[in-house]
């Protein structure tokens, strides 16, 4: 094409190792699927399922309310999933919401002492920066296949493309969060002993809260960004109905599974950021409203 | 005046799939080099492009199933017409295949048939073990075809038809891509699976497998299964797809010789197979080369299809 | 046994470290080191030891390394090269875990930017020395109330460190630091921004600690009345140097240069002039 | 299905309401379309493509010298494109990068002021915060079709879809930042009559900086992460090959259009992260390498 | 004509705003607000007039509203009530063009915490109020260079705040509010992190620009030494209220209760104090 370059290709390389490394290794990965699958996955969505939405609506109706004390705030989001139910996609967003929850724990578990080691070592930062760059870009479907020959269609490997997107952002807002606390806070802790741990919960962690918080927000709306992607490798979900809109141009279908993709991180998010405020500034928020 | 022959480039859909892009190289090669036509492809998804078709973006959509409910608006509407018949022996099938171990075994590598009374739907539920689905303890899983296709829906009556909702999960693997990798992983390792699919296709090309038989066709029957809304259904199997060419109107209109040769353009089902056999295989071929090949190795076929000028030009730019 | 001895402690800021170091060890001033290499000198070759029980003052020019050297002594700053030792235990040779435990239980500190923690109320900041430490309960609260009321800051326990003004800020520094009770004291400006009538207070609360407590407490301070009423030992810095070290009787009677008769005269032409 | 539901559907009402909405004003927006078309991406991607590789690759290799100054990262960046190129994707390189280019600069051009606006009105955040969220997570093609319909296959939704999903990472960090910002330096500035503007650039902006260059950063994934988003709806670029790669299951090919991709992401934000660095940074990190 | 002229200033921090106030024209105390609303007062219903030229000092305890005072003349702070007139101006009044006018050209301020832009070098921190005042070119940082020098920073221009001792950081804000050579300067805690020597210099400075230039200097200080030396009226606050305005003299003779008597006797105290 250009003259100056060699005539690469890894293509078929790449093609057959998979497909060798597919028949030589798939029944372990099936087992490990197999394990999310009966130990996580399942059973929440099994339990969530078997909740009534007469319980699980007030329910969360409650939680909005414990979290962000706005009587508004919680009105508009019941409100919001009320329309969702009543658009014919509770069940659904049930299996999403499943699929969610385990998706955002997983996330969280790894994300923020991954960002936090990140924020001590400028070596680790060197190393991470690139792979965290190729998480958020390789587009999803290209490893996805491969992982999908591996792990089986469904849960699993839409699981794996989820927390993969949307760990990155929360890593890396960690890392600056922690990053940019004052030097002479940490210093003045410092010189009252406090341990590597104390230094991280008493002092770094709350001080890097609206750093931290924002790269929640983020890894919640990336986590939801992938919902329609998890249902094209056979996540059940509210995914579906807008794969189905999409697949036949039923924009009103599409635009209602989408919708409810939406509520639900407005939900997600509204709540988490509420628990994730200070003390102080929630005192603050009450206070004025 | 015709488009072919003047500046603007007849633009065509960019289909997903190998025999969809066989016939679309297959065609622009014949419309370049033997009518002087200036082509172009342009990417995008299968909705995208027929949307593309329907408003006058794309004019000429290959292999088209005729599935969608924008085809089926843009044809009632006036505004695309579909021609010609491209697969011979009365168009494409499809069905409920397994691979062919699971009935049959394969000695060569050492798997033993693992359902061999496996002959038709009414077998199904007594190997619900065999396919079973992690993510539905006590079922087995049905590979649907991807949400929100035509046959996803189809397929859906059928389920009801054939009463296999309480032995089999209905799973939607939600884009071709993914049943396709859940196919070829299993038939790697050679697992057991049971899945929807169709002809032609490259995986069929590529690999062996055994359609479970299902009852006859029966028009009142397949008229309750093609409607998702009807309550009752009967079983009845799918009939023959015939495979088209969605055209703009306004292309027709202007450019008639091009109506004609696609009108005429037919290729056998096994030619297919065995084209975008390669097309898929371990070393990819692309899709222009194969066609090149059959296109020198098949005059007799293709000159039945275009004018004798066209047919001289076309000898000429194949040597 | 000194309670804290420094032998021949330098510190250099800054990129080029290790060339500061030589010309410092040439004998180049710290001026002409900041102009060719960039790097600012914070402690020169610094000497001295500290009795256990003293109140032991430190003066000198703004920037003449009063504060550098004094975080030396908990070790939040790795001197360029030097010895540190207290209680006679080498601190530089400390691990992570020793080091805690001294700083824990040995020392604290009041900062001259009080390095109060922004997210916790000036009680929780109180607290602070004492939670680190492990300790839990309604004790930790009421000694933290007790020091709070002490310093004059009943009222505004559950306010945050934003909505206190600067000399009430640094009274939660100074909280803070006393709470926990340490054997010795580093304080670093502990009362510059007070007003007479509270500073007199605090001068005496901490001869009070001195005296029945036996603390060793190292003072930096800029007022020379203030350093002549509390400490038992003066030391004066400049430019990094430790120019004199005695008692103030010597410093007063005897300046061994004209920099530091000069920071005694002002004492007296300020004394002397009249109203 | 569950009880306490209506039974709601927009569906119907949505898909005729784009379709009138579209027969109405379709000749508008295709103008809009044209008018991307020819006077910003069209000539951009022409210059690009008919500069060549011997010239572009330089001139590359260049900039990230002038932005980063380490030889290492220089070094590394210039053979992952040339990488690009020995995959033959030269050309469709830059026909992304084209893309890239103007939906990096359109994303700034209104990323930065409404996270600035943002930053300085409760309300105007109370009001953005959903939208974004919508941004965020509609599902790109629920809103794409009708997009598609507007204006045409091909770059210009392509463009849209692109700054859409770009834009809500780089308006939250830049208010998260300036909110951040130390008020009593805000308040030592205000006292020397600093006017809003001035306050916003010599103090809020530079004190913002680690935010907003966060947001960047995030911005660059999430427009990379949509390249292929752009080739499903007939953008020219590296894009088709990854899709052309996934539809065929020809892993290998899909892997070389998304290693492409990331190369691309990697070498976009070391670029705009070393020139986004504040001085003082720059000066430290020179002297340390 | 009074430079500064404040009437019945109360400012009040904190939510309930409204029913502090109420109580505080009721006549309760500061605490007492404190304690029943978590309302903060900072300053209580002080009027006072300064006149152009002098060199008028505020004393009072930690937390006295010092600050919070002198923040309202150039409206950092917004009075919860009362009226401020600066050069007979109601300040209250002005909109954002004209505040920033008066601002830029007339008032210039040394901050008790500093203030200094953390992310610009000194130089470029001595320049700031004049190129916010749009001056360009080599006149100002030769300015700026000047007033480095003159407040001992030379060799410091390139440095950064944080690279600097506290009593450096505080010349770089002397220097930021002396290069804008405005009319009036507001000095809160000016010289707290200064040593005696450097400190007396900067006095000197003050008297000098005073004489010279006829500026007019809010100086607000807790040595009472310096407001003697420098002040020619002094105010004492106490709570947030003015409790005595007044020449040194008049203060000394004539304190018009015991607490300003102990803010004058300290002083002769030390100065007694025998060595
Ligand atoms: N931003 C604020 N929010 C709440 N309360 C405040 C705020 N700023 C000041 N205060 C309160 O106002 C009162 C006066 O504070 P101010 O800073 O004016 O005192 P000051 O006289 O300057 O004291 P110091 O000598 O310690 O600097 C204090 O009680 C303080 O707690
Ligand atoms: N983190 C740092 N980086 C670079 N230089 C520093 C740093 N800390 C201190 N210095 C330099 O070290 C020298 C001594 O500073 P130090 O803070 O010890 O002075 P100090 O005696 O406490 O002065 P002050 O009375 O003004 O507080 C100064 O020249 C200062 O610029
Ligand atoms: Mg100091
Ligand atoms: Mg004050």
């Amino acid at each position: 094409m250009n003259g100056i370059f060699l005539d690469l290709s890894v293509a078929d390389e790449v093609n057959s190792a998979v497909m060798g490394f597919v028949q030589a290794h798939g029944e372990f990965f099936l087992a490990i699927a197999h394990f999310l699958l009966t130990w996580m996955l399942v059973p929440l969505e099994r339990a969530l399922l078997a909740t009534p939405a007469w319980v699980a609506l007030p329910a969360i109706a409650l939680l909005a309310w414990h979290a962000t004390r706005r009587i508004g705030v919680v009105v508009v989001l019941t409100v919001g999933l009320y329309l969702i139910g009543s658009f014919g996609l509770w069940d659904k967003l049930m299996q999403t919401v499943a699929l969610m929850i385990v998706a955002t724990l997983l996330t969280l578990a790894i994300g923020l002492p991954l960002g936090i080691w990140m924020s001590g070592s400028e070596r680790l930062r060197n190393v991470l920066q690139p792979v965290l760059d190729v998480m958020q870009t390789l587009p999803t479907f290209v490893y996805l296949v491969p992982v999908l020959m591996l792990f089986g269609l469904g849960k699993v490997p839409a699981l794996l493309a989820t927390v993969v997107y949307a760990l990155p952002p929360l890593v890396r807002l960690t890392d600056l969060g922690i990053r940019q606390v004052d030097a002479s806070v940490v210093e003045a802790a410092q010189s009252f002993g406090t341990t590597r741990m104390q230094r991280l919960f008493s002092v770094q962690l709350p001080l890097a809260r609206p750093s931290i918080m924002a790269g929640m927000n983020q890894a919640v709306m990336m986590a939801l960004a992938m919902v329609v992607i998890a249902s094209m490798i056979g996540a059940r979900g509210l995914g579906e109905d807008v794969l189905a809109g999409i697949n036949n141009m039923d924009m009103g279908r599409g635009l209602q599974g989408g919708l409810a993709i939406v509520i639900l991180a407005v939900v997600i998010d509204r709540i988490t950021q509420a628990y994730g405020v200070g003390k102080r500034q929630r005192e603050l928020g009450a206070k004025k409203s | 005046a015709p488009q072919c022959g003047s500046d603007k480039p007849l633009r065509f859909a960019g289909i997903t799939w190998e025999s969809g892009q066989f016939y679309t190289s297959l065609i622009r090669t014949i419309l370049e080099s033997g009518y002087g036509c200036k082509t172009e492809v342009v990417n995008g998804s299968t909705a995208a492009t027929e949307t593309a078709l329907v408003s006058g973006d794309l004019q000429l959509w290959v292999e088209q199933w005729n599935r969608t409910d924008i085809i089926k608006k843009g044809v009632e509407g006036g505004k695309i017409k579909l021609v010609g018949d491209l697969l011979a022996d009365g168009g494409a099938t499809e069905g409920f295949f397994v691979p062919d171990y699971v009935v049959n075994g394969d000695a060569k590598r050492g798997i033993e048939a693992s359902a061999p009374d496996l002959r038709t739907v009414a077998d199904m539920p007594k190997y619900k073990e065999l396919f079973a689905d992690d993510e539905e303890l006590g079922k087995g899983r049905f590979l649907n075809c991807p949400t929100g296709w035509d046959c996803e829906k189809i397929n859906n009556q059928k389920f009801k038809a054939y009463k296999l909702d309480s032995s089999y999960t209905n799973f939607r693997a939600g884009t071709g891509s993914a049943l396709d990798a859940a196919v070829s992983s299993a038939v790697e390792r050679g697992k057991p699976v049971l899945f929807y699919y169709w002809s032609p296709a490259s995986l069929m090309g590529k690999y062996k497998f055994v359609q479970i038989k299902e009852p006859d066709y029966n028009q009142k029957c397949w008229e309750t299964i093609k409607d998702p809304r009807a309550k009752e259904v009967c079983p009845s199997a799918t009939p023959n797809s015939r495979l088209t060419v969605g055209m703009s109107t306004a292309l027709i209109q202007s450019d008639p010789e091009v109506v004609s040769l696609i009108e005429k353009v037919q290729v056998k089902p096994e030619t297919i197979n065995a084209s975008i056999a390669r097309m898929a295989g371990e070393k990819k071929v692309p899709a222009d080369v194969v066609t090149k090949e059959f296109l020198k190795a098949n005059p007799a076929v293709w000159s039945a299809w275009v004018t004798p000028a066209a047919a001289a030009k076309l000898t000429e730019a194949l040597k | 046994m000194s309670a804290i001895e420094v032998r021949h402690i330098y510190k250099v800021f800054g990129q080029n470290e290790a060339q500061a170091m030589k010309m410092l060890l040439a004998g180049a001033p710290k001026s002409e080191v900041l102009e060719r290499t960039g790097c600012n000198v914070g402690v020169h070759d610094v000497s001295l030891s500290i009795e256990s029980g003293e109140i032991f003052c430190i003066m000198g020019l703004s920037g003449s390394g009063k504060s550098t050297l004094v975080r030396h002594f908990n070790r939040l700053i790795e001197p360029s090269s030097g010895e540190i030792l207290v209680g006679g235990k080498d601190v530089l040779k400390l691990d992570d875990a020793a080091l805690n435990k001294m700083r824990r239980n040995d020392m604290s500190m009041v900062f001259q930017n009080f390095g109060l923690l922004p997210h916790k109320t000036v009680i929780d900041n109180v607290c602070y020395g004492l939670t680190v430490r492990g300790e839990k309960g309604d004790g930790v609260v009421q000694n933290a109330r007790r020091w709070i009321d002490r310093v004059g800051l009943k009222g505004y326990e559950a306010k945050y460190p934003d909505e206190l003004s600067g000399g009430m800020r640094q009274r939660v520094g100074l909280a803070r630091a006393l709470a926990v009770d340490a054997s010795i004291l580093l304080m670093d400006e502990a009362f510059s921004a007070l007003d007479p009538l509270i500073r007199g207070d605090m001068q005496g609360l901490l001869l009070e600690l001195q005296i029945s407590l036996k603390k060793t407490i190292v003072f930096i301070t800029h007022d020379i009345d203030e350093a002549l009423r509390i400490g038992q030992r003066i030391a004066i810095l400049r430019d990094g140097r430790l120019v004199q070290a005695g008692t103030p009787g010597e410093i007063l009677d005897h300046p061994v240069e004209d920099y530091v008769r000069r920071f005694v005269e002002k004492r007296v032409d300020l004394a002397a002039k009249p109203h």
